[in-house]
């Protein structure tokens, strides 16, 4: 009988800080121990607790993909009391993971449709993931079309922004990258997502539309993809609740009878009607 | 109280009819024996519900400060006041959490609170079918048979040394009893508590709030404890932590009673909500005391007093200072 | 404060119990009076902690309990005397709350040495080293402070 | 634990007294205490520290097996080290609970689907419950509080007990519920004689007299038809007098939800999970400041829709055991079954 609770030590291999704030960064993780690096199976839209020895814990989405084999990213934003010590963390520094947690992106039923990916600011994380493991040479074959519409504030709040900029160059997908109002240097477009997401009007015709963001656009995306004709049962969204133990026993963050942590945090329209709106 | 109670809802049905009052903030009989329930009464065939007895304990101006912004600009709130939830009301007023014209008070003169642990210590199975309640006495009448108590030594400690049994505040007054304000006589258990050795007083200290178990009934009950955010459920930083250790409880209590120094009017309000009987009053009635005798000051009596420790004075004494010869 | 003089301290610490004081020094009187006696080499023992406040009316009752339960076996607060308050009634509105504080914690059993509050001016530099010399005399013949310790009385772990 | 045909025998008040002085040998052996404080239970030493009580004990046997604060670790930030040991427990003898009522024998049923049964098992809990044995004590005088027929317990119920004594006049019947229970009863190696069909009428009697006394407040029917409403407007009215402290939580069998936080002194320190309430503002605040559950009204509605209605999809089973102590104790005398009582009929 393992405990639940101890998490498994992971060194920091490097640091990159994603916006010109400096509140965000992603750090890939390499596990100290082998056996915890083979038994970390994850599939994208899964999180995980990091857990900082003397601070606490706090639940981060994985942000890479679980074909980048050798690498284990976790983009974080420094907003509470273990965040911003994780933020002081330096390069070989080891501190604990748990998990993985939750459940993912609804992959099989993505399964030979169109994907429809609509991220906003730092949350980001999780549709990252999606994309590399749908971008996957020998997993690109089993999704047909794939249309990522993502924005943030700034041209500095963007995150992972070379991959941006390869993603648009490449023929895989469509990228559409925007920011709420951009400065000198800003050629591409601006405008918020939801309505960029109108201008292009992607078919709701066989695709799932996965939605990441903060909740003021995701109230705005829900009514556009209604108008685009998408059902609630293919529009999923990934919640972010306040959580303990991950585990379904600490009894916090639940919606209704669901657990975010155990039965989220990846939820369909369609569940998320007949849930309570206590989220 | 027959009498009393009858005044009672004829005032709360005029009030509501001229629309004087939104609502009013009484008591109606509880589900169980000896305990009654804070009722908030808006229309007025509710008004029946309201009833006055000598088991009438909760303060009721501890919903003053998170209701009273809910409510619609300019309603007034009528609220029953014995004279300790008065001078937790004026207490608010002087710090500013309340306006008086917010507030319709209904006084009553007390004549104290009965402690029902008192009452129900050897029921030993008895159903409690009824209950009366004279000058002198309380009657219980159970199934199996009837059970006296006086009423003097029955009640809760901080009635029997109640300094303020009329409100001093108040917009209708319903006398149930002559009881002129006596003077602040020092509590005689705290005389007593503070005769003990040193390390007794320590030991009783951690013995007694060795049994908190950290609900926080004790703070929520208290009309001074309006604080948006308080000390102990800040984690930006955590000040103590979230074991029920004994010096996390410690902790917990010390700075709680710290901050009723100069304001706690001696309710008793934090003893009857503590599920686990800790005599809260051992330690708050002290401040009280201190505070009357080192700057003669009650707080709660009259809105227009300054707060305490909002003033001060040249000459108020140093003798506790360090000094070196 | 001379650096060797730190060693030296600390060499006899295995031997006898060093008491640890925290010291929140007002910024305009206490602390200047604290410096003056560094820089006239006035020596007192090194067992304060000095913390600067604006003004000891800055001190929150909060404070002082939450250095008792860190571990500190003793808390001295000062401030100007009354009358020369840069911020003119800080101390003031602190000597009320002192008053009550100092007399609930003795109250409720906590030694009244290991409270202590006191007014120093800038220029007194001579009395700053008596008190805390007098201070840390007091606190060492009471010991350390173990009843109200973080993790000093462990009810909560129960296997 | 699987139940065999469950063993009846009769005991006299001197085989009672045999039994428990043997028991006493064998186990470490705790009981209600009977005082109305903290922490309600306490070890049995001597055959004399045992005495039955009437109702439900103050404090419910939730905290020995979900103590109000538990090590889940220690740790050294300085050489970022893990100590998971948790030193074995006192002595391996086999610890019995006795005394309880069949609303807290229920109640650590219900637990054990939480931190046993749905996910991962909870180590702790788990280690406790193994080597624990429960006897519990028909229900013969119920507190004027208690409305445990009325959420499926019973006067009688087994549940989660090995053993059931039945207490009556002059003598006790004794029923094992579970293998355990059994071998527990063999182990202390009396010889019983069967139950007289007198006696027996005698318990049927014990038994319906005490579920007249239980005051029927609301049917389970009552509960399944009205399926509670979230946007019902009855839930700003009924929350209106709650102070929001947490004694209906701290003081239900059922309730189990923790906080897991960080204590360090120096470089040591601790992780440790203590008990939280959903009727606390911190439960569910976010880093960003925003809380699902910003009002009492929303925490109330929480708790008792967990208790009633989302138990009933997670579990299948209401977690609510009618024991009352949440009637007893909230300061302000709000009484969860006139709640739901009020809700039940729509009013």
């Amino acid at each position: 009988m393992n405990n639940p609770y101890i998490p498994m030590p992971a060194r920091i291999e490097k640091i990159t800080t994603e916006n010109e704030a400096r509140d965000i960064k992603t750090f890939d993780f390499s596990f100290v121990n082998n056996e915890d690096k083979d038994g970390f199976l994850f599939l994208p839209g899964q999180f995980a607790e990091l857990s900082l020895l003397g601070f606490g814990e706090c639940p981060i989405g994985i942000a890479s993909s679980p074909t980048e084999v050798g690498h284990l990213l976790f983009t974080v934003k420094r907003t509470g009391f273990v965040t911003k010590h994780l933020h002081r963390a330096e390069v070989g520094d080891t501190i604990g993971i748990r998990g993985p947690f939750g459940n993912s992106y609804p992959l099989d039923l993505m399964e030979g449709k169109n994907v429809l990916i609509v991220g906003g600011g730092f949350a980001f994380t999780t549709l990252r993931a999606t994309t590399m493991y749908m971008l996957e040479h020998n997993n690109r074959g089993r999704f047909k079309e794939l249309t990522i519409v993502y924005g943030a504030r700034s041209p500095g709040e963007l995150i992972y922004k070379q991959e941006l900029w390869d993603w648009e160059k490449s023929t895989d997908l469509n990228m559409f990258i925007t920011v709420d109002k951009g400065d000198e240097r800003w050629k591409r477009r601006e405008g918020f997502v939801p309505t960029v997401l109108e201008d292009i009007a992607p078919s709701s015709q066989d695709t799932v539309a996965l939605v990441c963001g903060p909740p003021v656009m995701i109230k705005f995306t829900l009514p556009v993809l209604q108008k685009l004709g998408f059902p609630p049962e293919r529009i999923f969204l990934s919640l972010e609740m306040r959580m303990k133990c991950g585990i379904g026993m600490c009894g916090r963050c639940n919606i209704g009878h669901k657990y975010v942590c155990v039965d989220g945090p990846v939820f369909s329209c369609a569940q998320l009607d007949e849930l309570p709106q206590e989220y | 109280m027959k009498r009393v109670e009858s005044e009672l809802i004829t005032n709360v049905e005029e009030l509501l009819e001229d629309k004087k009052i939104g609502f009013f903030m009484g008591y109606e009989n509880g589900s169980l024996p000896l305990r009654t329930s804070p009722c908030f009464v808006k229309e007025k065939e509710d008004v029946q519900r309201l009833v006055w007895n000598c088991f009438c304990t909760n303060n009721l101006s501890v919903y003053l400060v998170s209701l009273i912004p809910e409510l619609p600009a300019g309603t007034k709130v009528g609220i029953l006041c014995k004279g300790c939830d008065s001078r937790s009301l004026v207490n608010l007023i002087v710090e500013k959490q309340l306006k008086r014209e917010d507030v319709l008070i209904m006084g009553i003169s007390c004549s104290g609170m009965i402690n029902i642990d008192k009452l129900t210590g050897n029921l030993d199975g008895g159903r409690i079918l009824e209950v009366e309640e004279n000058e002198e006495e309380v009657i219980l009448k159970l199934d199996t048979g009837e059970q006296r108590f006086s009423r003097k030594d029955s009640l809760y400690e901080s009635c029997k040394n109640c300094t303020h049994p009329t409100p001093s505040v108040y917009d209708i007054l319903i006398r149930v009893g002559e009881h002129a304000p006596k003077s602040v006589c020092p509590d005689p258990m705290i005389a007593k508590f503070r005769q003990k050795e040193r390390l007794e007083r320590w030991q009783i200290f951690e013995r007694e709030l060795s049994r908190c178990v950290r609900c926080y009934a004790c703070r929520n009950a208290c009309p001074n404890c309006y604080c948006k955010e308080c000390f102990a459920e800040q984690t930006k930083p955590r000040w103590f932590g979230l074991s029920n250790e004994l010096s996390d409880v410690l902790f917990y209590h010390l700075v709680r009673i710290l901050h009723q120094a100069g304001r706690c009017v001696d309710c008793g309000a934090c003893v009857r909500a503590c599920p686990e009987k800790v005599d809260l009053r051992l330690f708050t009635r002290m401040l009280v005391d201190e505070v009357k005798e080192r700057f003669d000051y009650e707080p709660g009596l009259s809105p227009n007093d300054s707060h305490l420790l909002g003033v001060f004075s040249t000459d108020d004494t140093q003798e506790f200072m360090v000094e070196v010869d | 404060m001379k650096h060797e003089s730190n060693e030296r301290t600390s060499f006899d610490k295995s031997k006898s119990f060093e008491p640890k004081i925290v010291a929140f020094l007002c910024n305009w009187c206490s602390y200047a009076g604290a410096d003056l006696a560094g820089v006239s080499r006035f020596q007192y023992p090194a067992n304060i902690r000095i913390i600067k406040v604006p003004c000891s009316g800055r001190i929150n009752p909060l404070y002082i309990v939450k250095a008792l339960y860190n571990g500190v076996d003793g808390v001295l607060v000062s401030g100007c005397h009354p009358g020369d308050c840069h911020y003119i009634s800080g101390n003031y509105f602190a000597r009320r709350k002192f008053a009550l504080v100092k007399k609930f914690l003795e109250y409720v059993g906590i030694e009244s040495e290991r409270v202590q509050f006191s007014w120093v001016s800038a220029a007194e530099g001579v009395r700053f080293a008596q008190i805390i010399d007098k201070l840390t005399n007091e606190i060492r013949k009471l010991g350390p402070l173990t009843y109200f310790r973080k993790g000093s009385t462990c009810k909560g772990d129960q296997t | 634990m699987e139940r065999p045909m469950s063993k009846e025998c009769l005991m006299y008040k001197e085989d009672f007294e045999e039994f428990l002085a043997r028991l006493i040998e064998g186990h470490s052996i705790f009981c209600p205490s009977g005082e109305d404080i903290s922490p309600g239970i306490k070890k049995v030493a001597g055959r004399e520290q045992f005495a039955l009580h009437r109702g439900p004990s103050h404090f419910s046997f939730k905290h020995y097996f979900l103590p109000q604060t538990e090590r889940l670790f220690s740790f050294d930030m300085a050489s970022n080290k893990i100590d998971a040991s948790n030193g074995e427990l006192d002595d391996n003898k086999l610890v019995v609970l006795i005394g309880l009522r069949p609303c807290d024998a229920m109640a650590i049923e219900l637990l054990d689907q939480v931190f046993l049964q749905r996910g991962p098992e909870d180590v702790f809990y788990a280690r406790r419950r193994r080597r624990t044995r429960i006897i519990s004590f028909a229900c013969s005088e119920p507190r004027t509080t208690c409305f445990c027929e009325s959420v499926g317990c019973g006067p009688d119920a087994a549940a989660s007990a090995d053993m059931v004594i039945f207490a009556l006049k002059d003598s006790y019947i004794v029923k094992t519920i579970t293998q355990c229970g059994e071998e527990l009863l063999n182990n202390t190696g009396m010889n019983l004689d069967g139950v007289s069909t007198e006696k027996l009428g005698e318990r049927e009697q014990m038994i319906n007299e005490s579920r007249d006394r239980l005051e029927k407040v609301f049917t389970s029917e009552d509960l399944n038809g009205k399926i509670m409403d979230f946007e019902a407007s009855y839930w700003k009215q009924i929350c209106q007098k709650c102070l929001g402290c947490g004694i209906c939580t701290y003081f239900c069998p059922t309730c189990h939800c923790f906080d897991i936080v960080d204590e360090v002194a120096g470089s040591k320190g601790r992780r440790i999970r203590s008990w939280d309430s959903c009727m606390y503002p911190l439960f569910t605040l976010h880093a960003s400041g925003h809380n699902p559950r910003p009002t009492r009204k929303e925490r109330m509605r929480q708790r008792i829709m967990h208790k009633f209605v989302y138990s009933m999809e997670q579990y299948g089973r209401r977690f609510c055991v009618g024991c009352g102590r949440c009637v007893i104790h909230c300061p302000v005398n709000l009484d969860l079954r006139l709640v739901i009582k009020e809700i039940a009929e729509g009013k």
